[in-house]
C-alpha cells in the first residue's frame, strides 16, 4: 500500500510529466512519419534507421558549423541542424522508397536492411566526429544544443501551468503541430483521401487517376524527414548536442509500434507517445531493487502486446492496417 | 599482412621460449607486440583513457605503432575470449583488457597460451585463479574521488554562503553503474571529500544498471535533481549526468573526462585516471624480463589519478579552491592523509573496527581490512574491496 | 447518318512475357452506340480495354480518339481524354464511402467538399435512374451496390466513352435490366458504350454491333440485327458449336443428403440460414437460385463442414452401409474421415478453392496430399492426375508447375473443377461453376456435371442464370434472404415463376 | 502529342533459368563492393583493396578465425532456418532474437543450478530440452494470439524481444558474479560443466571445437529442407501461407499449423539460444543474441526460403561483420562501418531481384518513326 501511494506520489507531479513528454517527442516524430509512410501503403522497418541518420546529420551539420566560426549563432546552428537532419533522413527514406516502390523490393527486408545501414551511419559518423574534432570522447555542439532548448521565456515561469506545458524546446510543439497537421491533411483534404486511397488499394487509386508512384515516394519520403526530427530531437534537445553509439537505443521501434497502438490516426498517437514516454522512463521514478527495476522496464512493451490484443478484438475495419500495406505495386500485375 | 603474419609465429615461439627459461631474458623490443581489448571506442570516456595510456606508453617506451594492436568495442562475452586468443596467435605477448566482464575470458585464454601475459583492469580474481600469467590491475581512483568531493564541497559552501542553499538542504546526488564495491568505494571517497569541507552534505545514489548509457545517466541524474539534490556526481561513463546538469543549473562532478565541453557553466571538475603509469610499467616488465605483479594499484603518488582541469567560472573565488586541492593533494601524497581513516565515517552510528567478523564474512571472507585506523583500500588486491554503506548516504535503489 | 468514330484502334499489340494478350488488334468505336465486345476468356477482351483506359501501355500499335492519334500513359490521361472504364474487378476502396470513392483522384478547383460530391452524386443517381447512399461504406454494400458506385464514378467525371467489363456476371436479371436501361439513356446522350459480355442474349437485346476476338486477334465486326447466338458463337470460336444442353431423367434416386432446420448466424449477428429443410437426391442436379447473397454460400460451406450451424441438423445417407451420419458440428476433415466425399467448388476460385501460387500439381494435392501414411507427401499421383487433367480438360497452361493465378478464369474454374471431380464425389456442390466463363467453357463445366449426375452423384448446382438453370437442373430451390421459398420441378417451371419466388419476401412485407 | 511517349516502360519477365538468376545477384554483389569500395575511399581515404584485404583476413586469415567465422555463420544459418517455416506460413516473427535469449537463459540456468550435480549426459539433455521448451513456449504466445484473434504478430514477437531482454537483465542481477556488478560472468568456469566445445566433447572432435555446432546446424539445414518440401506439414505450410481461406477449406486446421509451425521455430531459436551459451558463451547477457535475429529475417528471405541459398548468404554476412572487426584493429576505421557496408550490399541484392522478374523496354517510339 505505501509502495503504491509513493508510486503514486511519484509519478503525479510535474517533473514525471515533463519526462512523460520529453520520452514521448521522438517517438510521436517518429510515429507520425510512419503513418504517413504507411498511409502510402509502404510498411517501413527502417524508420529506427532513419531516425539514427537523422539525428547525426543534424549533429554534423551543428558540428561542422559551430568549427567553423568563432562565434556561432544559435539561429543559424538551429537552421542548418534542421536541414541537414531532413537531408539524411528523406535520403535514407529514398533509399527504401526506390528499392520498395520501384525496384519492387520486399519491404520487411529493405527496411530491416535500412535500419542496419541507418544505425551503421549514425554510430560511424557520430562516432568519428570526435576523431575528427580531435578533442577526448564525446563531442559536444553546446551553442545550438542550447538554442534547441530555449524555451518561450515569459510563459514557461507560470508556476505550475509553465513547467507543465511551456518548458520545452520548439521541437515538441512542432511535434504536436506536425501531428494535428497530418491528421488534418488525412482526414480532411483531397490529398489526404488520394493517399489514404493509395495505401489502400493501389489499383484503385492509379485507374481513378491518382498517380501512385509520386504518392508513394512523396509520403515515403516525407514520413521518412518527419521521423529524422525525432532523431534529431534526441541529440539535440534531450542528450544537448551529443552523440553516443546506439545512445538512441530501440526508441525506432516504439514509434513504430505506436502506429498500430495509435490505430494509424496521427491523433491518438499524441497521447500514445505520453503514454508510452512515461511508461519508457516510469521505473526511473519508482524506488524499487535494481532486478525489480529491470522488470518494471517490461511495461511499455507489455502494454503495447495488451494494445495489439484487445484492439485485435474488435475488428473494426477503420482501425485495420491500410490493406495493401506491405505490397509493392505494379500496374500490369495480376 | 602476409609477412606480418609470419613475424608474428616466430615472435610467439620466442616469446614462448623465453618463459620457458624463467622470464630472465626479456622480449627485445622491436619483437614486442602489444594486445588491448577494449570494451568500447574513443567515443566513450573510459576506453578513451585506456586508449590514451596505451599511447603515452608506447611513447614512453618508444615502441611503433604496428607494435601495438587494438580491438575495440569487444563485448563481455564470448568474443573477448576470441580477441584474447586472437592476439595471442596474433604473437602478442602481452594483453591488455579493460572491462570488468572480460576477466572470465581472459582467465580462460590464460590457461590456453601460459607464455603470454593476460592484464585485467578491475578484476579481482587474478591472485586466486593461480596462473602465474594473468594480473589484475587499478588505480586508487578513490583519491582523486575524493579530490574531487573536496571541490564539490567548496562549491557547496559556497552556495550555503550564497543563501542559495540551506546547510539542511545540502543533498548531493550520485549516479553509479553498478552497486559493487568499486563504485561504492569510489562515492564514499566522494563524499567524504565532501563532508571534509561541508559537514552537513548528504547523498543519494542511484543506479543505472549499465557503464555507459548517455540516456539513462541523464535520466537517472535529473531524478535525482528531481529529487532535491543541489550537486551531482557518478560513477558511470557518459557525459549524461553533466547535460542535465547543465539544463537544470546544478553543479557537477565528473568523471575520466572533462565535462566542460557537455556543461561549460555547471562542470566542475572530474575525478579521472590516468592508466599510462601501469601500461609503461608492465610493458617495461617485459622487455625486462621481469615478473609482473599480479595486482598492481597506484594512485596520485605514481600520477595514476588526478582531477582534470577545474572550471574558473563555476568559482567566486578559485584561488581558493585551488590552493584547497593542492593541499589535500599534498596530503594525500605524503600519506598524512587517508581517505577511509574511519574516524571520519560510521555505518549505523557505529564505527567500525574489524572486518574480520562473522557479520562481513560474506563480504570479506574474514580478512581484515581496517588497519592502522583506517580501511586498507586497493591494498590487498587491486580491484576495490570497501562495500559499507556509511552514515549520510542513502542508495535509492538497492532495496530487494 | 455517318456517326463519328469516338475510338480507333489501330494494330494494338500487348504480351505479358509469352503470352500474346492482344495481336495487331483494330476497333472501332462509334459514337451514340453500344458496342459488344465478344471473345472466349482469355481472347485478350479486358486487355484491349485496358490498354484504352490507360492500365495496360501498349507495346506497338496506335489509338485515335476523335481521329486524333492519342497517347495514353495511365488512367489521367484517359480520363482526360474522356474514356472511363467500369473494371471486372472492381476498383473500389472498401474502408471509403460511395461519394470518397466517387471523388478519388478527380481533381476539381476549389477546396475539399465531400458533401458537395454527394450532392452531386444524388443528382447524377436521379438523372440516370440510380439508388445509392452517397454516405454509405463500400464494406456495407452489395454487388449490384458496389457497381453502381463504379458507374457512377465513371459517369461523375462526364465521360464520353464507357466501357463496361463483364458488368453483369454478379448482376440479378432485374439488376441487369435496370442497368441496360441507364445504358440506353446514355447512348440516347450521344455517348459511346462498349459492354463486354458472356451472355449471347444480352448482347442480342442491348448492341448495335459486336466486335470479336479469337486468341488475341482481332476476327470481324457484325451489325446485332444481322446477328444470331450460333453465328457469334462460331466466330468466337472458329467453329461451329453445339448450344444445346442434355438433360436425362435422374436414375433411381435416393435421398443423400437431408437437411432439416438448418440454420446459421453471421459473426454480425445476421441470420444467414433460417431453418433450411431440403432433401437432395443421388443422380439429379439440384439447382439452387436467389439474389445474390440469399444464403447460398452459407447453406454450401455449412453441408462442407465449414460453417456452424446454430440450429438443425445435416444428415449424410450412405448407401452402400444405409447408416445415416449427422454432419452437423464436423470439421471437414472428419467428414472425410467418415468416408464420405463431398467436394465442393466454392464462388471464390483463387481466394478459397485454389492456391495461386501453386501450380497445378500442388493444387491438385490440396485434395489428396493426405493420403498415405508417414509424414511425406506423395509427389507422383499428383502430377500424372495433374497430367492427366490438363489433357483431359484442354487446361491451357504452360506446364503444370505453373501458378494457376496466371491463368485465364476458364482454365482456373477448369482445374478446380476437374480436381473436385477427380475425387470421385458421391456429392458435388457447384457455386456459381461458370461466371465469367466464357460459352464453350461453360459448356464444358455443364457436360462435367452432367456426367457426374449420370454416375449417380448428388449434384447441388448454385447459379445465377435462370434461364442456364430451367435447362439444366432437374429440381430448383430458391432462397431468400436464408429461407427457402420455394422447391420447384425444372422442368415444368417458368422463369417468371422462379423470379417470383427469388423476391417473394420483398413483396409479403410491402 | 507524340513527345509524351514514355521512354521506357517495365514488363513482367517469364521466368529467368536459375543460373541466370544467380548470376544477376552475383553481379549486384560485385557492383556492391565496388560501390563500398568508392564509400570507402572517399570517407576514408583508405584503398580500399587493402581494406577488401584485411577484411579477408580478419575473416579467414588463421585457421581459428575461419573456425570462428564457420561458427558465427553457422549460428546465423541456425537462426533463419528456424524463422524460415514461419516466413513460409507469412507469419512474421521478428521475435527470434527473444526466443534465442530465453533458450539461452534457461541453458544457463540449468549450467548454473545442476551443472555440478548432475552427470554430463544428463545435464546436456536437461540443457537441450529446457532451451528448446523456453523458445517453444516463447513462440507459442504470439502464434496463440495470433491463431486465436488474428493479433498482428510482427509487433507481438518483436515485443517479446524485449521483455526476453529485460528477463535476461533481471537474471544478470539476479545471478550476478560479483554482487552490484550485473555481470554474469563465465559459468562454471573451473569445472566446464556444460560447456559444449572444452567439456566432455572436445576430445572427440578436436581443438577448434565449432564441429558439434557445424555438423548439428548442417542436419538441420538439411532436415528443415525436406520438411518444407516433402512433407505434408511443409504442404500444410505453404497453403496457410497462401490463403487461410483455402486452407480451411482444404481442411486444414489453420490454428493448429500456426501453433505448431511457431512452436518448431520458437524451439529451432531456443536451441540456438543453448549452442550460443553452451557452445561458446558460457554466459548469458542481454548481448549474447547480438542482432543475429533481425539479420537472419534478411537471410531467409534473400534465400527465397532455400536452406541451401542461406548457407550462402549466412557466409557473406557473417564475412562482413567479422572482416569489419579486423578493419576497425588495422585502420582504426569505426567498426559501424561494416554496418555500412552490410546495408549497402544488401540494398543491392535486394535491387537486383527487379532485374530478375522484370524487364525494362524501351518504348515503341523508335519503331514508330521507323515506320
Ligand atoms: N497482368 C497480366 N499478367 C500476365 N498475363 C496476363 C495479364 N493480363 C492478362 N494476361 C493474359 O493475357 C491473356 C488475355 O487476358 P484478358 O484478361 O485480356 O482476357 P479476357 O478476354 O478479358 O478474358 P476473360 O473473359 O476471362 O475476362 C490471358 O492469357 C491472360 O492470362
Ligand atoms: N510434397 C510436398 N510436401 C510439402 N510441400 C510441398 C510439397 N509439394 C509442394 N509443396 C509446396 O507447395 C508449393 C507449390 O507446390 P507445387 O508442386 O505447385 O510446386 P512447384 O512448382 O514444384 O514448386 P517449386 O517451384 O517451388 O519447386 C511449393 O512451395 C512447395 O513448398
Ligand atoms: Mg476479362
Ligand atoms: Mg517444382
Amino acid at each position: 500500500m505505501d509502495l503504491i501511494l509513493t508510486i503514486l506520489s511519484k509519478v503525479f507531479t510535474v517533473t514525471f510529466f515533463q519526462k512523460a513528454v520529453t520520452q514521448g517527442v521522438p517517438l510521436l516524430f517518429g510515429a507520425t512519419g510512419e503513418i504517413l509512410t504507411e498511409k502510402a501503403g509502404n510498411l517501413n522497418l527502417g524508420i529506427p534507421g532513419i531516425m539514427y541518420m537523422g539525428a547525426v546529420g543534424g549533429l554534423t551539420g551543428a558540428f561542422f558549423y559551430e568549427q567553423s566560426t568563432p562565434e556561432p549563432s544559435g539561429a543559424v546552428g538551429v537552421l542548418i541542424t534542421f536541414l541537414c537532419a531532413i537531408l539524411f533522413s528523406a535520403f535514407g527514406a529514398f533509399i527504401y522508397a526506390l528499392l520498395t516502390i520501384t525496384l519492387r523490393a520486399n519491404q520487411n527486408v529493405t527496411g530491416l536492411a535500412l535500419t542496419t545501414f541507418g544505425i551503421g551511419v549514425g554510430n560511424f559518423i557520430g562516432g568519428s566526429l570526435s576523431k575528427i574534432a580531435g578533442t577526448a570522447g564525446q563531442i559536444t555542439v553546446y551553442t545550438t544544443g542550447q538554442a534547441f532548448r530555449t524555451t518561450i521565456p515569459g510563459l514557461s515561469q507560470i508556476p505550475v501551468v509553465g513547467p507543465l506545458l511551456f518548458s520545452y524546446g520548439f521541437l515538441t510543439y512542432l511535434s504536436l503541430a506536425l501531428a494535428l497537421f497530418f491528421a488534418y491533411l488525412l482526414a480532411r483534404t483531397r490529398c489526404g483521401l488520394n493517399l489514404r486511397a493509395v495505401g489502400e488499394n493501389p489499383a484503385t487509386a492509379d485507374a481513378a487517376g491518382i498517380n501512385v508512384i509520386r504518392y508513394k515516394y512523396g509520403f515515403t519520403i516525407l514520413g521518412g524527414a518527419v521521423a529524422g526530427l525525432g532523431g534529431l530531437y534526441f541529440v539535440m534537445e534531450y542528450l544537448g548536442g551529443t552523440w553516443q553509439n546506439n545512445g538512441f537505443g530501440d526508441r525506432g521501434w516504439l514509434a513504430i509500434a505506436l502506429v498500430i497502438f495509435a490505430l494509424w490516426r496521427p491523433l491518438r498517437a499524441i497521447w500514445g507517445s505520453l503514454l508510452f514516454g512515461g511508461l519508457y522512463i516510469l521505473f526511473a521514478y519508482i524506488p524499487l531493487g535494481d532486478a525489480a527495476q529491470e522488470i518494471l522496464k517490461m511495461l511499455p512493451y507489455l502494454v503495447t502486446i495488451l494494445v495489439l490484443v484487445v484492439s485485435s478484438l474488435r475488428r473494426r475495419a477503420e482501425e485495420q492496417p491500410p490493406a495493401s500495406l506491405g505490397l509493392s505495386y505494379f500496374r500490369e500485375d495480376r | 599482412s602476409g609477412s606480418s603474419s609470419e613475424s608474428a609465429a616466430s615472435t610467439a615461439s620466442g616469446a614462448a621460449s623465453s618463459a620457458a627459461s624463467g622470464q630472465s631474458a626479456g622480449v627485445a623490443k622491436e619483437d614486442l607486440k602489444v594486445g588491448v581489448i577494449l570494451i568500447g571506442d574513443e567515443n566513450e570516456g573510459y576506453s578513451l583513457a585506456h586508449i590514451n595510456g596505451i599511447q603515452e606508453m608506447e611513447e614512453n617506451l618508444g615502441l611503433t605503432d604496428d607494435q601495438i594492436v587494438i580491438k575495440y568495442n569487444i563485448p563481455e562475452g564470448d568474443e573477448c575470449y576470441e580477441a584474447a586468443v586472437d592476439l595471442a596467435e596474433q604473437g602478442c605477448q602481452i594483453v591488455f583488457g579493460n572491462s570488468f566482464g572480460f576477466e572470465g575470458y581472459m582467465i580462460q585464454a590464460a590457461e590456453e597460451y601460459p607464455e603470454v601475459e593476460f592484464c585485467h583492469a578491475t578484476g579481482y580474481q587474478a591472485a586466486s585463479s593461480g596462473l602465474a600469467n594473468m594480473h589484475n590491475y587499478f588505480t586508487s581512483v578513490y583519491e582523486s574521488r575524493y579530490v574531487s568531493g573536496v571541490v564539490a564541497g567548496m562549491k557547496l559552501n559556497e552556495m550555503i554562503a550564497d543563501g542559495q542553499l540551506t546547510e539542511a538542504d545540502c543533498k548531493i546526488g550520485y549516479v553509479g553503474a553498478y552497486s559493487y564495491a568499486e563504485v561504492k568505494s569510489g562515492y564514499t571517497a566522494f563524499f567524504l571529500g565532501v563532508r571534509s569541507v561541508c559537514p552537513s552534505a548528504t547523498m543519494e545514489v542511484k543506479y543505472t544498471g549499465s557503464w555507459a548509457d548517455q540516456a539513462l545517466e541523464k535520466e537517472t541524474a535529473e531524478a535525482l535533481i528531481a529529487d532535491g539534490c543541489v550537486l551531482i556526481s557518478q560513477h558511470a561513463d557518459t557525459t549524461g549526468a553533466a547535460t542535465a546538469c547543465e539544463a537544470a543549473s546544478v553543479p557537477d562532478v565528473g568523471y575520466n573526462i572533462s565535462m566542460l565541453e557537455a556543461a561549460p557553466n555547471w562542470a566542475l571538475t572530474s575525478a579521472s585516471i590516468n592508466w599510462a603509469p601501469y601500461y609503461t610499467y608492465a610493458t617495461q616488465c617485459m622487455l625486462d624480463g621481469e615478473t609482473i605483479v599480479t595486482d598492481w594499484c597506484q594512485g596520485y603518488s605514481e600520477g595514476a589519478d588526478r582531477i582534470t582541469e577545474l572550471n574558473e567560472k563555476a568559482f567566486k573565488d578559485i584561488e581558493a579552491v585551488k590552493a584547497k586541492v593542492a593541499e589535500v593533494e599534498g596530503a594525500i601524497i605524503d600519506g598524512s592523509l587517508k581517505v577511509f581513516d574511519t574516524s571520519t565515517w560510521t555505518v549505523g552510528g557505529e564505527t567500525i573496527t574489524t572486518t574480520a567478523t562473522e557479520d562481513l564474512a560474506e563480504t570479506y571472507h574474514g580478512t581484515e581490512y581496517i588497519v592502522d585506523g583506517a580501511f586498507a583500500e586497493s591494498t590487498l588486491a587491486s580491484a576495490p574491496a570497501f562495500a559499507f554503506v556509511i552514515d549520510g548516504i542513502t542508495e535509492l535503489n538497492q532495496v530487494f | 447518318m455517318e456517326q463519328q468514330n469516338a475510338i480507333e484502334c489501330r494494330n494494338l499489340t500487348k504480351r505479358f512475357g509469352q503470352v500474346v494478350a492482344n495481336k495487331d488488334v483494330c476497333l472501332t468505336v462509334k459514337k451514340g452506340e453500344i458496342l459488344s465486345l465478344l471473345g472466349e476468356n482469355g481472347s485478350g477482351k479486358t486487355t484491349l480495354m485496358n490498354m484504352l483506359s490507360g492500365i495496360y501501355y501498349p507495346d506497338s500499335g496506335e489509338i485515335l480518339v476523335d481521329g486524333k492519334p492519342v497517347t495514353i500513359r495511365g488512367p489521367k490521361d484517359a480520363f482526360a481524354l474522356g474514356i472511363g472504364m467500369v473494371h471486372q474487378h472492381f476498383k473500389l476502396v472498401n474502408v471509403f464511402t460511395a461519394a470518397e470513392n466517387i471523388a478519388l483522384g478527380h481533381e476539381e478547383k476549389g477546396r475539399y467538399d465531400i458533401r458537395a460530391v454527394a450532392a452531386r452524386v444524388r443528382e447524377i443517381c436521379d438523372k440516370y435512374g440510380f439508388e445509392l447512399d452517397p454516405d454509405k461504406k463500400i464494406y456495407d454494400m452489395s454487388v449490384s451496390e458496389k457497381q453502381t458506385v463504379e458507374i457512377v464514378k465513371v459517369l461523375y467525371r462526364g465521360a464520353q466513352i464507357l466501357i463496361l467489363d463483364e458488368p453483369t456476371a454478379v448482376l440479378t436479371p432485374q439488376e441487369t435490366d435496370k442497368l441496360f436501361a441507364v445504358l440506353r439513356n446514355m447512348k440516347a446522350d450521344g455517348k459511346a458504350v462498349v459492354i463486354i459480355t458472356h451472355k449471347l442474349h444480352e448482347v442480342l437485346t442491348l448492341s448495335d454491333r459486336v466486335s470479336v476476338l479469337r486468341k488475341g486477334e482481332y476476327v470481324g465486326t457484325v451489325q446485332t440485327s444481322e446477328a444470331t447466338a450460333d453465328s457469334l458463337t462460331e466466330m468466337m470460336v472458329g467453329q461451329k458449336v453445339d448450344l444445346h444442353l442434355e438433360r436425362p431423367l435422374p436414375k433411381a434416386p435416393s435421398p443423400r443428403l437431408v437437411l432439416k432446420d438448418v440454420s446459421a448466424m453471421s459473426a454480425e449477428g445476421v441470420r444467414t440460414l433460417d431453418k433450411v429443410n431440403l432433401t437432395v437426391f443421388s443422380g439429379e442436379i439440384l439447382g439452387i437460385a436467389g439474389v445474390a447473397g440469399s444464403g447460398q454460400k452459407e447453406l454450401l460451406e455449412a453441408i462442407a463442414g465449414l460453417q456452424p450451424l446454430c440450429e438443425g441438423s445435416i444428415c449424410y445417407d450412405d448407401v452402400r452401409t444405409g447408416a445415416a451420419e449427422e454432419l452437423r458440428g464436423k470439421t471437414p476433415l472428419q467428414i472425410r474421415d467418415l468416408g464420405i466425399h463431398l467436394s465442393f467448388v466454392p464462388e471464390d476460385r483463387l481466394g478459397m478453392g485454389l492456391v495461386g501460387s501453386m501450380g497445378m500439381i500442388g493444387n491438385v494435392m490440396l485434395r489428396s496430399y493426405r493420403s498415405g501414411k508417414g509424414i511425406f507427401t506423395d509427389r507422383k499421383a499428383p502430377r500424372q492426375l495433374a497430367q492427366r487433367l490438363k489433357e483431359q480438360l484442354d487446361i491451357v497452361t504452360p506446364g503444370v508447375n505453373y501458378p494457376v493465378r496466371r491463368l485465364s478464369g476458364g482454365n482456373v474454374q477448369k482445374v478446380l473443377v476437374g480436381r473436385e471431380i477427380a475425387a470421385a464425389p458421391t456429392v458435388l456442390m457447384a457455386a456459381y461453376p461458370v461466371r465469367g466463363l466464357d460459352i464453350n467453357s461453360s459448356y464444358t463445366i455443364y457436360d462435367l456435371l452432367n456426367q457426374q449426375k449420370e454416375k449417380g452423384v448428388a449434384v447441388i448446382y448454385v447459379g445465377e442464370d435462370l434461364d442456364v438453370m430451367l435447362e439444366l437442373c432437374d429440381r430448383i430451390a430458391v432462397l431468400c434472404d436464408g429461407r427457402l421459398t420455394g422447391l420447384v420441378d425444372a422442368r415444368k417451371t417458368t422463369k417468371a415463376q422462379v423470379g417470383m419466388l427469388m423476391t417473394r419476401q420483398e413483396k409479403e412485407e410491402a | 502529342m507524340e513527345k509524351k511517349t514514355p521512354l521506357f516502360h517495365i514488363v513482367k519477365r517469364d521466368t529467368m533459368p536459375l543460373w541466370k538468376a544467380w548470376a544477376v545477384r552475383l553481379a549486384s554483389i560485385l557492383l556492391a563492393l565496388v560501390v563500398c569500395a568508392v564509400f570507402i575511399n572517399s570517407v576514408t581515404g583508405l584503398n580500399p583493396l587493402s581494406v577488401y584485404a584485411s577484411m579477408f583476413d580478419g575473416a579467414f586469415g588463421t585457421g581459428r578465425r575461419i573456425w570462428n567465422t564457420v561458427n558465427d555463420a553457422m549460428i546465423l544459418l541456425c537462426i533463419a532456418l528456424a524463422i524460415t517455416p514461419a516466413f513460409k506460413m507469412r507469419f512474421w516473427n521478428i521475435g527470434a532474437e527473444g526466443q534465442i535469449l530465453v533458450g539461452g537463459a534457461a541453458t544457463a540456468a540449468v549450467m548454473r543450478y545442476c551443472g555440478d550435480s548432475l552427470p554430463t549426459p544428463a545435464l546436456f539433455a536437461l540443457m537441450v530440452v529446457v532451451s528448446l521448451l523456453c523458445g517453444l513456449v516463447w513462440g507459442l504466445v504470439p502464434a496463440w494470439f495470433k491463431a486465436r484473434w488474428n493479433t498482428n504478430e510482427t509487433l507481438f514477437t518483436l515485443m517479446m524481444n524485449y521483455i526476453a531482454i529485460q528477463l535476461v537483465s533481471f537474471l544478470s542481477i539476479k545471478w550476478e558474479a560479483v554482487k552490484g556488478s550485473g555481470t554474469i560472468g563465465v559459468i562454471n568456469q573451473s569445472t566446464k560443466a556444460g560447456w559444449i566445445d572444452t567439456g566432455f566433447l572436445s576430445g572427440i572432435f578436436g581443438r577448434f571445437n565449432y564441429s558439434i555446432n557445424t555438423t548439428l546446424i548442417l542436419i538441420i539445414t538439411l532436415l528443415i529442407f525436406v520438411y518444407l518440401n516433402y512433407t505434408k506439414h511443409g504442404y500444410e505450410i505453404a497453403v496457410v501461407g497462401e490463403s487461410e481461406n483455402t486452407a480451411r477449406y482444404a481442411g486444414i486446421s489453420v490454428r493448429r499449423v500456426i501453433l505448431r509451425t511457431m512452436a518448431l521455430s520458437g524451439a529451432l531459436c531456443g536451441l540456438v539460444g543453448f549452442l550460443l551459451v553452451s557452445g561458446s558463451n558460457h554466459t548469458i547477457s542481454v548481448n549474447t543474441a547480438g542482432g543475429d535475429g533481425f539479420t537472419a529475417i534478411v537471410v531467409s528471405w534473400l534465400a527465397k526460403f532455400n536452406p541451401f541459398a542461406m548457407i550462402a548468404i549466412s557466409f557473406l554476412l557473417t564475412f562482413l561483420t567479422r572482416g569489419a572487426g579486423q578493419i576497425a584493429s588495422d585502420f582504426g576505421l569505426n567498426e559501424s562501418a561494416s554496418d555500412i557496408l552490410t546495408g549497402i550490399i544488401l540494398f543491392f541484392i535486394l535491387g537486383s531481384e527487379f532485374f530478375i522478374n522484370y524487364r525494362v523496354l524501351r518504348s515503341s517510339r523508335k519503331e514508330k518513326e521507323a515506320e
